[in-house]
C-alpha cells in the first residue's frame, strides 16, 4: 500500500500548480482561475491535435515520453507521506537527481531539433542553468545527507524532526533558491510568459502542441511537488514517521506553506536579466558550500 | 694472426695505383674491408673464448677489448665503403670532385681504416700514440676533400686542435713512461712502453706520477674523443666532411681515442685507486651531456645536430665508464656498439636526404618519407634508437648506466641526464621529423645557402641496392640487439671488463 | 595466447598481403584475437577465487644472461587487459569497416596492430625493465599512428608535442623505478613491492610521486594535458578510440600499480597527502577538462577533453581510496577503488563508441567542424541512435553504464566525512562539489555535440548529403552500445570481476551488488537499484501506451515548418550554433576563458547598408599561454646564449683546452 | 769521454741547455716578426739537438746521437727551410699581429711558468740531471700554446705547435732517456708528416680566404 504513494504525485502535481497560481493571483490583487484550472488544461491538451515541425526528428517525439518517465520514476524514490516503503529502495536522492537530469537532457535536446532560434535559445539557457542549479542542489543534499548518515531520504527524513544545526539553515536557503531556479519561475523564469528574450522552459517546448505538450507540461508539475516534498523531507521531516493520518495532514500543510513562500517570492520579486542569475545562484552556492563546511567543523 | 692488419693498407696502395678505373678502386676498397672483418670476425671468436694474440717484441696484442672494438672498426669500415660506392658515384655524377679525386678518397678511406684498426691493436702506448696521431693526418684531408671554404676551414681547426691535444698525449705517455722506467719490465729492458708489462706491474707504479700522467693523457685523447669542453673541432669536421667519412669519424674514430683514455685508465686506476680516474671521467660524461643537449636544441643543419649528438653519447660513454662496476663498466662497452651502429646509419640516411634536398639545412626539404620510404623508415628508426627510446639497442645500456646511477645514487646526475635526454629526443625528433614528414617539397633557399652546402640537387634520391641491403641489415640491427644481446658479444664485454674489475680496481 | 598468435599473424600479412583491397579485412583477425583475449581475461577474473587458478600468461624473455624480461598476468593486469581487448575488440571489427578507404592503410594496419599488442604488454609487465620496453613501444607506435597522416602539419606538431611529453613523463617513470631499485635492489615489481615494505616515508613519497606526475603525464590530467587533444584528434577515429579509451587507461593502471601493489605492499602504510593530491588532481582535471570540451566547435577535440575529464573522475575515485586506506578504513577505499575501476571500464565504452561514432560522422560528412553538420539523425539513424546513447552514458545519466561509477564515485567521496581530520572531510566533500559540476557540465557539452551535430537542419552541403556508414561500423557502435546499457543495467557483472581483486576492501564490493537486486554500499549507507529505475520506465510507458490504446481516440498530426515569427524562410542559418550554444557560458565562466571576440562588418554604404557581419569567437587556451610557453621561451633562451661558447674562433678553442688542463692540475696538485 | 760527463754534471749543462730552449720561447712568444719567430724556432730545435747530444754522452747511449742527428736534419734544416717557402709562397705581412700587446703576453708567459713551477714542485720526483727538465719542458708547452692563442696569423700557430713538439721532446728525453729509436722516429716522422699536411691546408686557405688570418676562419659556429 505504501508503495503507492508516489499516485499522490503524480495525480495532485497540478493541483500544487493550480493552488500556485491562485496564491499568487491573490498576492497581485487579483482573483485568478480557479485551483482545477491545470486539470482543465491539460485535458484540453490532452484532446487537441498536434502540429509538428518537419525539421523534428524521433528524438522530438521520444522526448515527452522519456521526460514524463523519468519524471514518474523519480516519484517512486521519494518518501510522500511514509519513510518506510520498500520501493524507496531503487533509489537515493542521487539516483533521483540524476533520473530528472535524463529528462531534462532529453527536454534540451528536444529544443534544438525544430531548429529554430527560439527552441535553441530556450536550451542554451536550460542548460546554463542547470549548470549552476545542480552542483549546489547536491551540496545543500550533502550536507543533509551527511548529517543524516545516509543519502537515502527515507533514512535521512527518519534521522530528524527539525532541522537542528546552522549548517541546515544554510543549505535549505540554498536548496530553496536551487527550487525556485529548478521549477523554473521568478527571478530565474516567467513561467507565464511567451516573450522570446526572457522564457527559457517556454522556449523549449515552443514548437509542442497537443498531447506531447500535455504530458511535459503534467511532468513538469510532477517536477516541482517532487522538489517541494525533497526539500520537506531533507528539511522539515517532522511527523513523516507518525500514523498515516497524521502525516497525510502534515504533508498538506507543509506543501501549502512552501506554496505561498513560492507565491509571495514570485510576486514580490522582478524577474533578473540572464546575466545577472550568476550573481543570484553563485551567491547560493557559496551557501551551500558554506553548508557543508560549517557542518564538518562544528558538527551538529 | 695480427697482420691481417696490413690488407687495407695494400688496399690503400691499389686504390691509389688504379690510374685508369674509377671502379677498379671501389673494387679494392670493398674486397679489403670484406677480407679484414672476416678476419676480425675469427680473431673475436678467438677472444670471446679468451685467447690472447700477440705478435713478436709484443708491440701488437689483441685481447678480448681490442679484439671488440676491432670488430666494430672492421664491421662498419665494411658499411662505410659500401655506403662510399653510393654516395661517391653521386658526387662524381654532381661533378663535386672529378675521378681523381675519387682515387684519392678511396686512398684516403682505407689508409684511415688502417690506422683506426692499429690503434686498438698498438701493445706499445707510443704506437698507439703513432697510431691515434696517424689517424688525425689521414681524416684530416678527406674532412677537407671538397676544396670548399668550409670543409677548410673544419680541417683546419681539426687537425691543429687534435694535434695539439695529443701532444699532450703524448706527454703523459712520456710520463707514464718515466713511472715505469723505475720498475723492471718483464722483458728485460728497463721501463717498457707495453702496455702488457705496466699493467703487470701497476701495483709498483708510483701513484702520484700516473695520476698527473692520466691527466695529460685524458686532456689528450679526450679532445679527439670529442668530450665536452674539448669537443669544439667535432660538429665542424663532422658536418664538412664527406658523408661516409662522416659516418666513421663518428661511429668509431671517437671511440678509438676513447679506447685510449681507457687503457691508461686501466693502469692508473690499479695504481691508485678508481676514485680519481672515475670523478674526471664522470665530470667529462655530464659535462658533453649537458652541452651536447642544448646545442642540439639550435642546430640548423642535419650533419651538425648528429655530430652533437655524438659528442652526448660519448658523454654517455664516459660516464657509464666513469660510473664503474658491473652496469657502469657493461653500459659503457655496450654503448660505444650501440651507438656505432646507430649514428652511421643516421649519417647514411642524412645523405641520402642530402642527395635530393638543397644543403645541408634542416629545412633543405620536406616529405622525404614520401621520395624513399625505406630510407624514411630507417631513418625513425635511427632517431628513435638515438633518443634512446626503446625497444632499440641504445635504450638497453642507457638503462644499464641509469641502473649504476642508482646503485651509485648520483641522482643528481640522473635527473640532469633525464631531462637532457628529453631536450635531445625533442631536437632530432624535429629535426628529422620535419624533413622527413609534411608535403613533398624542396624549400628554396637563398642561393647563398645552396652553394654553401653540399653542391646542386639531383632530382631523384641517389641509391644503389647493395647500399640499402646494408642500412636495412643496420636498422634491423639496432632493433635485433634492443630485444638480445648476442652471447659472443656478451662474452666479450664481460671479459673486457675482467680487464678493468679483474685487479680489484673499478 | 592463441590471441597473440592472431594479431601476429594479422601484422605479418598485412605486410605481405599483395592486395590492397583486401587489407581492411585483415583487421578481423585482430578482432578474432581481441575477442579470445576478453574471453580468457574475463575467465582469469572469474577463477581468481577457486583455487588453482593459473595466471593469464607468465614468461621470461632473456635479453643477456644478466637482463631478463618477464610479463605475468594478475588481477589488475587482468582487468586492464580485459578493458583493453574488449575496446580493441570493438575498434577492429570497426576498422574492418572504416578502413577500406584510407591513404596507406598498410603501414596503419601493422601499427594498429602493434599498438594494440605493446598496450597488453604494458598492462602485463611484471618488471620495470619490460614495463619500460613496452611503455615506450606504445608511446612510439601511437606516436606513429597520430602522424599518419604525414602530410599535415597540425598532425605532425600534434605528434611532436605528444611525443615530447610523453617521453619526459616516461623520464619521471625511469626515476620512480630507479628510486625503488637503489632502495630494493629488484626491477621486479613483487621484489619492489616486498621491498619496500618496511622503508621510510620520505622514499615511498618520492617515488609516488614521480611515478604520479610520470603516468599522469599519459594519463592527461591537468595540467599535463595539453598535448592529448593536439594528438588524439589527429588519429585516424579506430585509433583514437583506442588512445582515448585504453591508452590513457595505462596511466591510470601505472598510479594503480605504483601506489596499490609496489608502494602498498604487505603492512603499507600510506601518507595522506597522497590521496589528497590524486584527489585534487582529479578535481582540477574533471572540471577544467569539461570546461574546455564545452567550447570546442571540433567534434574530435571536444571528445579528447571530456577524456580529460573522465580521467579526472577516476582520480577523484583513487584518490579517495588512497586517502580511505591511509587511514585504515579498508571498506570504504574499496568503494572508492571500485568507482574508481568501473569508471575506467565504462569510459573505454561510451569513450570508443562515441570516437568511433565521430569516425562514422567524418566518413560520411567529412568534416570534424560541428558548424558544418546539423541534422545527421535522419540521414545516419543508426550511428545517431548509438551516438545518442554514448552521450547519456558518459553524462552519467540511468539508466547508462555512466551513471553507476559516478554514483559510486559520489558515495565514497560523501563517505570522506567519516576520515577522522577535519581536512580530509573538506577535501573530499569538496571533491564530490567538483563531481557534481562535472556532470552538469558534461551533460551540457553532449547536448551540444549531439544537438548541433544530429539535430535541426543541415548546416551545410556536405551534411545534406552524408550517407549511414556500412554495416561492421554500425555493428561495432552497437555492440558498445549495448554494452553500455548492460553495465548500467547491471553492475553486478562487473563489480563481482572487481571484487576479485586482492586490494583490501574490494571483496565487500563483490557481495554489494548481487543479481536482481539493490547495490547497497558500504553497510547500507546507500543503494539504488538500476534495474529497477529501468524497469519502472519500462511499465510506465507500457501504461502510457496502454492508456492511451484505451481511452485516447485517434488524434490528427500535420507536420509543418518550425515557428519562424512569420518570415517565409527559417533558413540553417538562423539555427543556433554551437558557438550560441555555449555563449552564456563564455560570459560567466569570462576569467578563465579569457575569451576574445572580432566583428568585422561589411557596409554596402557607411554607416547604415550593412552587406555583412562576421563574428569570430574564441578562448585563450590558458596552459599554454601561461605555463608551457614562457617554459619552451627559458630553455630557448638558455640555448642561443650558450651558442656564444661555439663561436668558431680557433684561439678560443685553444684556450678551452688549456683552461681544462690547468683546471685537472689543480685538482691533481 | 769521463771528463765530459763530469762537466756536464758539474755545470749542470743539461739545465742549462733546457732554460735556454725556455728563453727561446718566450722569445718566440713576444716576438713582433714573424722572421724572428722563425729564427727563435730553429736555435730551439739546435738547444734541443745538443741536449740530445748531451744526453748520449752522459748516459753513454749511443742511438741517442742518431736521434740527434735527425732532430738536426729535421727540425733544423727540413721544416724550417719548407716554412720559409711557404711564407714566401702566402706573401704573409711580416708582422705577426697578436691580439695582447707584447708586455702582457710576456707577462702570462712568466705566470704560467710559475703555474707549472707551483704545479709540479710535489708529487713527482724526477730525479738524477734531468730534475728540472719536466717543468720547463711543461711551460714550453704551455707558453707555446698560449702563444698560438695570441696570434691571429695561422702561420705563428703553426709554429707554436712546432715550438710544443720541441718541449715534448724535451721532456720525452728528460723523463726516458730515451726511447727505442723506432719510436723516436715514429713520433718525429708523425710530427713532420703534421707540419707538411697543415702547409698544404695553409696553402688553400690562402687560396680560398684570400687571407691567413684566423679571424676570417670563423664561419663554422654555433
Amino acid at each position: 500500500m505504501s508503495n503507492l504513494q508516489f499516485l499522490i504525485i503524480l495525480l495532485l502535481s497540478p493541483l500544487l500548480q493550480g493552488i500556485i497560481r491562485k496564491m499568487k493571483a491573490y498576492a497581485q490583487g487579483r482573483v485568478g482561475p480557479g485551483v482545477l484550472q491545470p486539470y482543465q488544461d491539460l485535458a484540453r491538451l490532452f484532446r487537441k491535435d498536434m502540429v509538428i515541425s518537419e525539421t523534428a526528428s524521433w528524438v522530438f517525439h521520444a522526448t515527452p515520453f522519456i521526460v514524463f518517465l523519468s519524471a514518474l520514476a523519480a516519484t517512486l524514490m521519494v518518501p510522500v507521506i511514509t519513510a518506510n516503503a520498500p520501493v524507496l529502495a531503487i533509489g537515493d536522492i542521487i539516483a533521483l537527481l540524476y533520473t530528472l537530469a535524463l529528462g531534462r537532457f532529453f527536454l534540451v535536446l528536444a529544443g534544438l531539433d525544430a531548429g529554430t532560434a527560439f527552441g535553441g535559445e530556450g536550451s542554451s539557457r536550460e542548460a546554463t542553468v542547470a549548470i549552476l542549479v545542480e552542483p549546489m542542489m547536491m551540496l545543500a543534499i550533502f550536507t543533509a545527507a551527511v548529517a543524516g548518515g545516509s543519502t537515502k531520504l527515507s533514512v535521512i527524513s527518519r534521522s530528524m524532526h527539525f532541522f537542528d544545526s546552522p549548517a541546515h539553515v544554510l543549505a535549505f536557503a540554498a536548496f530553496f533558491v536551487a527550487l525556485v531556479a529548478d521549477t523554473g519561475r521568478i527571478p530565474v523564469d516567467n513561467p507565464d510568459t511567451h516573450l522570446e528574450l526572457t522564457m527559457i522552459h517556454e522556449g523549449m517546448v515552443l514548437e509542442y502542441s497537443g498531447r506531447y505538450l500535455a504530458l511535459l507540461e503534467w511532468a513538469h508539475y510532477m517536477k516541482q511537488m517532487l522538489l517541494f516534498t525533497i526539500a520537506v523531507d531533507l528539511f522539515f521531516p517532522f511527523g513523516i514517521a507518525g500514523g498515516a493520518a497524521q502525516s497525510v495532514i502534515f504533508y498538506a500543510v507543509k506543501m501549502l506553506v512552501l506554496a505561498a513562500a513560492m507565491a509571495w517570492v514570485e510576486s514580490s520579486r522582478a524577474k533578473l536579466r540572464f546575466f545577472q542569475l550568476p550573481s543570484l545562484l553563485g551567491g547560493a552556492f557559496v551557501l551551500s558550500l558554506l553548508s557543508l563546511i560549517t557542518f564538518v567543523m562544528l558538527g551538529r | 694472426m695480427l697482420f691481417f692488419v696490413v690488407v687495407p693498407l695494400a688496399a690503400a696502395f691499389v686504390c691509389l695505383a688504379a690510374k685508369k678505373s674509377p671502379r677498379m678502386s671501389e673494387y679494392a676498397t670493398l674486397a679489403g674491408s670484406v677480407i679484414a672483418a672476416g678476419w676480425v670476425l675469427r680473431l673475436a671468436a678467438g677472444a670471446a673464448g679468451g685467447t690472447v694474440y700477440f705478435s713478436r717484441g709484443y708491440t701488437l696484442y689483441c685481447d678480448s677489448l681490442s679484439a671488440y672494438i676491432l670488430l666494430i672498426i672492421s664491421l662498419l669500415s665494411v658499411a662505410a665503403s659500401v655506403y662510399s660506392v653510393e654516395y661517391m658515384r653521386g658526387e662524381l655524377k654532381a661533378g663535386t670532385v672529378n675521378a681523381d679525386g675519387l682515387r684519392y678518397y678511396y686512398f684516403l678511406l682505407n689508409l684511415f681504416v688502417f690506422t683506426m684498426m692499429l690503434v686498438p691493436l698498438a701493445n706499445n702506448l707510443a704506437v698507439l700514440w703513432m697510431a691515434v696521431e696517424a689517424t688525425t693526418l689521414s681524416s684530416a684531408l678527406l674532412v677537407g676533400l671538397y676544396r670548399k671554404k668550409q670543409s677548410i676551414e673544419a680541417a683546419w681547426k681539426y687537425i691543429m686542435l687534435c694535434t695539439i691535444g695529443i701532444t699532450f698525449a703524448l706527454l703523459g705517455t712520456f710520463i707514464m713512461y718515466y713511472a715505469g722506467a723505475g720498475v723492471v719490465g718483464a722483458h728485460g729492458e728497463a721501463g717498457s712502453l707495453n702496455w702488457t708489462d705496466l699493467m703487470r706491474s701497476a701495483r709498483l707504479l708510483n701513484p702520484a706520477t700516473l695520476r698527473l700522467a692520466f691527466i695529460f693523457v685524458v686532456v689528450g685523447y679526450g679532445t679527439k674523443a670529442g668530450l665536452a669542453p674539448v669537443h669544439n673541432w667535432l660538429p665542424d669536421a663532422h658536418s664538412e666532411a664527406p658523408t661516409p667519412v662522416s659516418a666513421l669519424l663518428s661511429g668509431i674514430l671517437l671511440n678509438c681515442a676513447f679506447y685510449g683514455v681507457m687503457r691508461f685508465a686501466a693502469i692508473v686506476g690499479v695504481s691508485c685507486g678508481p676514485a680519481f680516474v672515475q670523478d674526471i671521467m664522470m665530470a667529462f660524461g655530464v659535462a658533453s651531456v649537458v652541452i651536447a643537449s642544448l646545442f642540439m636544441l639550435i642546430q640548423l643543419s642535419a650533419k651538425r645536430l648528429l655530430a652533437y649528438s655524438s659528442i652526448e653519447h660519448m658523454g654517455i660513454i664516459s660516464l657509464s665508464f666513469g660510473l664503474g662496476g658491473i652496469y657502469g663498466l657493461y653500459a659503457a662497452l655496450l654503448h660505444i656498439l650501440n651507438h656505432a651502429i646507430g649514428k652511421p646509419l643516421m649519417f647514411f640516411v642524412t645523405g641520402r636526404i642530402h642527395s635530393v634536398s638543397h644543403g645541408a639545412r634542416l629545412d633543405g626539404i620536406r616529405g622525404f618519407l614520401k621520395m624513399s620510404p625505406l630510407t624514411g623508415v630507417l631513418g625513425f628508426a635511427g632517431i628513435a634508437a638515438l633518443a634512446g627510446v626503446p625497444p632499440f639497442n641504445i635504450f638497453l645500456s642507457e638503462f644499464l648506466m641509469l641502473k649504476g646511477l642508482a646503485a651509485g645514487a648520483h641522482w643528481y646526475i640522473m635527473a640532469v641526464f633525464l631531462i637532457a635526454s628529453g631536450l635531445v629526443f625533442f631536437s632530432l625528433l624535429r629535426g628529422f621529423g620535419g624533413m622527413l614528414l609534411g608535403k613533398k617539397a624542396k624549400n628554396p633557399l637563398p642561393g647563398a645557402e645552396a652553394e654553401l652546402h653540399h653542391g646542386p640537387s639531383h632530382e631523384a634520391v641517389r641509391t644503389w641496392w647493395p647500399a640499402s641491403v646494408m642500412m636495412a641489415i643496420m636498422g634491423a640491427g639496432l632493433l635485433f640487439l634492443g630485444l638480445n644481446i648476442p652471447g659472443g658479444i656478451d662474452h666479450l664485454i664481460t671479459r673486457s671488463m675482467g680487464i678493468f674489475m679483474g685487479r680489484g680496481s673499478f | 595466447m592463441i590471441s597473440l598468435a592472431f594479431f601476429i599473424c594479422g601484422a605479418v600479412f598485412f605486410a605481405i598481403t599483395p592486395k590492397k583491397g583486401l587489407l581492411h579485412y585483415l583487421y578481423l583477425l585482430y578482432a578474432a584475437g581481441a575477442g579470445l583475449a576478453a574471453f580468457s581475461f574475463a575467465r582469469a577474473l572469474y577463477d581468481l577465487g577457486s583455487p588453482g587458478a593459473a595466471p593469464t600468461l607468465a614468461f621470461a624473455l632473456h635479453i643477456s644472461p644478466a637482463l631478463a624480461v618477464s610479463f605475468r598476468g594478475g588481477p589488475l593486469q587482468d582487468f586492464f587487459g580485459l578493458l583493453l581487448s574488449v575496446a580493441a575488440f570493438a575498434a577492429s571489427v570497426y576498422s574492418s569497416g572504416y578502413m577500406k578507404d584510407n591513404a596507406a592503410p598498410r603501414f596503419q594496419g601493422i601499427f594498429y596492430g602493434l599498438f594494440i599488442l605493446s598496450m597488453g604488454a604494458v598492462f602485463l609487465s611484471g618488471d620495470a625493465l619490460s614495463f619500460l620496453i613496452s611503455w615506450e613501444a606504445m608511446s612510439l607506435v601511437s606516436y606513429f599512428l597520430v602522424i599518419s597522416d604525414t602530410e599535415s602539419e597540425a598532425a605532425q606538431n600534434a605528434g611532436l608535442t605528444y611525443a615530447t611529453m610523453t617521453h619526459i613523463g616516461t623520464a619521471f617513470i625511469i626515476g620512480a623505478f630507479m628510486l625503488a631499485f637503489a632502495a630494493t635492489g629488484s626491477l621486479d615489481f613483487a621484489g619492489m613491492a616486498a621491498g619496500l615494505a618496511g622503508k621510510s616515508m620520505a622514499l615511498k613519497s618520492a617515488i609516488f610521486i614521480l611515478s604520479f606526475i610520470g603516468f599522469g603525464m599519459k594519463a592527461g590530467i591537468v595540467p599535463l594535458h595539453i598535448w592529448l587533444p593536439k594528438a588524439h584528434p589527429a588519429a585516424p577515429s579506430n585509433v583514437s578510440a583506442l588512445m582515448s579509451g585504453v591508452m590513457i587507461k595505462a596511466g591510470v593502471y601505472g598510479v594503480m600499480l605504483m601506489s596499490l601493489y609496489v608502494l602498498g605492499g604487505p603492512g603499507a602504510h600510506y601518507a595522506t597527502w597522497w590521496g589528497i593530491v590524486v584527489l585534487a588532481t582529479g578535481a582540477a582535471s574533471s572540471v577544467l577538462g569539461v570546461l574546455y570540451a564545452l567550447m570546442e566547435k571540433d567534434l574530435k577535440r571536444l571528445l579528447a577533453y571530456s577524456s580529460v575529464e573522465n580521467v579526472g573522475i577516476i582520480f577523484l575515485g583513487t584518490g579517495a581510496a588512497l586517502v580511505f586506506y591511509s587511514f585504515g578504513q579498508t571498506a570504504l577505499a574499496g568503494l572508492a577503488l571500485a568507482a574508481a575501476l568501473y569508471h575506467a571500464m565504462n569510459h573505454a565504452m561510451f569513450k570508443g563508441l562515441l570516437f568511433l561514432g565521430s569516425g562514422s560522422v567524418m566518413h560520411g560528412v567529412h568534416s570534424k567542424n560541428l558548424e558544418e553538420m546539423g541534422g545527421l539523425l535522419k540521414r545516419m539513424p543508426y550511428t545517431g541512435l548509438f551516438f545518442l546513447m554514448g552521450s547519456v552514458s558518459i553524462c552519467a545519466l540511468p539508466p547508462f553504464n555512466g551513471f553507476v561509477s559516478e554514483w559510486l564515485t559520489f558515495q565514497s567521496l560523501i563517505l570522506g566525512s567519516v576520515t577522522p581530520p577535519a581536512y580530509s572531510k573538506v577535501v573530499t566533500l569538496l571533491g564530490g562539489a567538483a563531481l557534481a559540476l562535472t556532470g552538469a557540465l558534461a551533460a551540457a557539452a553532449f547536448v551540444k555535440a549531439f544537438g548541433v551535430a544530429f539535430l535541426g537542419m543541415p548546416r551545410g552541403p556536405k551534411a545534406r548529403e552524408a550517407r549511414e556508414a556500412g554495416f561492421p561500423m554500425t555493428a561495432s557502435l552497437g555492440f558498445l552500445a549495448a554494452m553500455c546499457l548492460i553495465l548500467g543495467v547491471e553492475p553486478g557483472l562487473l563489480l563481482r570481476l572487481i571484487s576479485a581483486m586482492p586490494f583490501a576492501g574490494l571483496a565487500q564490493m563483490g557481495s554489494a551488488a548481487p543479481f536482481h537486486s539493490p547495490l547497497t554500499v558500504a553497510g547500507g549507507f546507500s543503494g539504488f537499484w538500476p534495474a529497477a529505475i529501468f524497469a519502472s520506465m519500462l511499465t510506465g510507458l507500457l501504461a502510457i501506451i496502454v492508456l492511451a490504446g484505451v481511452f485516447g481516440r485517434r488524434r490528427k498530426i500535420t507536420y509543418a515548418d518550425s515557428w519562424d515569427c512569420g518570415i517565409k524562410a527559417l533558413t540553417p542559418r538562423m539555427q543556433y550554433t554551437a558557438t550560441a550554444f555555449t555563449k552564456p557560458l563564455r560570459v560567466i565562466f569570462k576569467t578563465l576563458y579569457m575569451p576574445r571576440k572580432e566583428v568585422r562588418i561589411s557596409f554596402k554604404q557607411k554607416p547604415l547598408f550593412v552587406s555583412g557581419i562576421t563574428y569570430r569567437s574564441d578562448i585563450t587556451p590558458f596552459m599554454e599561454n601561461y605555463l608551457y610557453k614562457p617554459l619552451t621561451a627559458f630553455v630557448g633562451k638558455v640555448a642561443l646564449k650558450i651558442r656564444h661558447l661555439q663561436s668558431g674562433s680557433l684561439p678560443l678553442y685553444l684556450g678551452y683546452i688549456m683552461l681544462t688542463l690547468i683546471g685537472l692540475l689543480l685538482v691533481w696538485a | 769521454m769521463p771528463l765530459i760527463k763530469k762537466w756536464i754534471e758539474i755545470f749542470g749543462v743539461i739545465d742549462f741547455i733546457s732554460i735556454g730552449m725556455l728563453l727561446s720561447v718566450v722569445a718566440m712568444s713576444s716576438a713582433k716578426r714573424i722572421e724572428s719567430c722563425l729564427k727563435a724556432y730553429v736555435i730551439n730545435s739546435w738547444l734541443l739537438a745538443l741536449l740530445m747530444a748531451a744526453f748520449a754522452v752522459y748516459l753513454s747511449i749511443p742511438h741517442l746521437y742518431i736521434a740527434a742527428f735527425f732532430t738536426i736534419a729535421g727540425k733544423c734544416i727540413l721544416i724550417p727551410y719548407f716554412l720559409r717557402k711557404v711564407i714566401r709562397e702566402l706573401k704573409v705581412t711580416r708582422e705577426v699581429e697578436p691580439y695582447l700587446s707584447m708586455p702582457v703576453s710576456l707577462i702570462i708567459s712568466f705566470a704560467l711558468v710559475v703555474l707549472v713551477y707551483s704545479f709540479l714542485a710535489e708529487g713527482i720526483f724526477v730525479a738524477g740531471v734531468a730534475r728540472n727538465v719536466l717543468k720547463i719542458s711543461v711551460s714550453i708547452i704551455l707558453i707555446s700554446l698560449f702563444t698560438m692563442m695570441n696570434r691571429k696569423k695561422a702561420v705563428t700557430q703553426v709554429m707554436g705547435l712546432l715550438f710544443m713538439e720541441n718541449g715534448l721532446f724535451l721532456a720525452g728525453f728528460s723523463l726516458t732517456y730515451g726511447m727505442p729509436t723506432i719510436i723516436e722516429l715514429g713520433v718525429l716522422f708523425d710530427m713532420m708528416m703534421g707540419v707538411m699536411i697543415l702547409g698544404v691546408f695553409l696553402t688553400q686557405i690562402k687560396k680560398s680566404f684570400v687571407s691567413v688570418d684566423l679571424d676570417q676562419l670563423t664561419s663554422l659556429k654555433g
